[in-house]
């Protein structure tokens, strides 16, 4: 019997849930974090794998974490946003391992009294994580498999 | 010097073929240093000279630091989270 | 026996689904509209209920729509911000009648291929519907009701 | 002159008391007169006037149109949806 690795890593405080895991994701579970009366506005992002890259045929992604840190990472992030915006509730789902087309690597959800704040701080919340997580996906075709980087920056090393 | 745990993700895991290890690095490590360090070791990892950041115990480095052999390092090659 | 009076109207073609409704509104709906291969980036705002207005206890929200109007009205938001964004698929919810406190009002969704054109549009398609759909809210408190009003302008006539 | 069908809403449903009703209005109508006119059938929708605008055939009506008996005109209240 081969034996399936199920990871799950979550950090959770009052205001926020922040997990990564490698179960499909459920924007029911952020929902159900994120709506409370003090809030009017909720502002739910979600990623998905895409069929193509540029013209070819994209069968799968595969997400890799650095999950003790990108656990910590996240929670860096939402910390320093949530300084500037009156979000009450966060919900950051990050999927691992395959991801198949149509199916949810991310949610990234918050509330807030108003939307606006809500909707920037996803917004803003989504780039920060793209650009600091120590989160990898590696894109599959029929031909090979590449790993992605979201920012085309040399590193410092 | 320290025997420091080096962890290794997504490109460095496939060219090191190990997700951890760990690596007699010297005292003071820094940006500067740390991938010849390695390479020592593994060199097929200068392939990605250039291309890499660096955590210490969980959070980017910046500039340099000394090392405990409790502490943990990992190659960061391009995020592509999200 | 009480009747309850539930009315629907919907406008729907390949890339749209808007509906005004008096049932309850559900997220998963939106997502099953909007979730294709050639999306990775999904935007879902949801208001709801809140408990508050300035130091006074909300009992609940009744809405009342120009429905015939107002599903007319959404349909050209749409459309005219489907021209400035690459939204693929696009799902408006407005309910009418009582919705209780943490319940929704209204969803408003959008999915495209970079998550930037979703996450734009969907910000500003709820701008307009507030700005122009014929709709109309009633707050309840415990010692009475009032019509609220989203832009503190005078009208024309 | 046309009979037209002329709704009421919010605030103008609960002056008025009615969801509806045909109301005889001039030929031509525009954001000028058309309270004007409807303040004569309900005088205490002068109380809003001010604040409302004006729907003909379910779009909102800028300048004058000339009124069919089929038509449908609508006083808009403040909106607050969404």
């Amino acid at each position: 019997l081969k034996s399936k690795i199920l990871s799950q890593i979550m950090s959770t405080n009052d205001r926020d849930q922040i997990i990564i895991t490698s179960d499909p994701l459920n924007v029911q579970r952020a929902l159900d974090h994120i709506t409370i009366p003090s809030c009017g506005g909720i502002s739910i992002f979600c990623g998905t794998t895409r069929d193509t890259f540029q013209d070819k045929t994209v069968l799968y992604l595969e997400y890799e974490a650095y999950e003790a840190m990108a656990i910590k990472e996240i929670v860096r992030i939402c910390d320093d946003l949530a300084a500037s915006f009156d979000v009450r509730k966060i919900y950051v789902a990050h999927r691992t391992g395959r991801v198949d087309v149509c199916e949810t690597s991310i949610i990234v959800a918050a509330s807030s009294p108003h939307r606006s704040d809500a909707i920037t701080f996803v917004s803003k919340a989504v780039d920060k994580i793209k650009e600091r997580a120590p989160v990898w996906k590696k894109e599959w075709y029929e031909d090979g498999s590449v790993w992605k980087e979201n920012c085309k920056c040399t590193g410092p090393v | 010097m320290p025997v420091v745990t080096v962890l290794y993700f997504a490109r460095c895991r496939e060219i090191t073929g190990k997700v951890q290890e760990k690596v007699l690095l010297p005292e003071t490590v820094s940006l500067d240093n740390i991938l010849t360090e390695l390479a020592k070791v593994h060199p097929a990892l200068e392939t990605l000279r250039g291309k890499l950041t660096v955590a210490h115990n969980q959070a980017y480095l910046e500039g340099s630091v000394q090392l405990q052999s409790t502490d943990e390092i990992a190659l960061i090659p391009p995020v592509s989270g999200g």
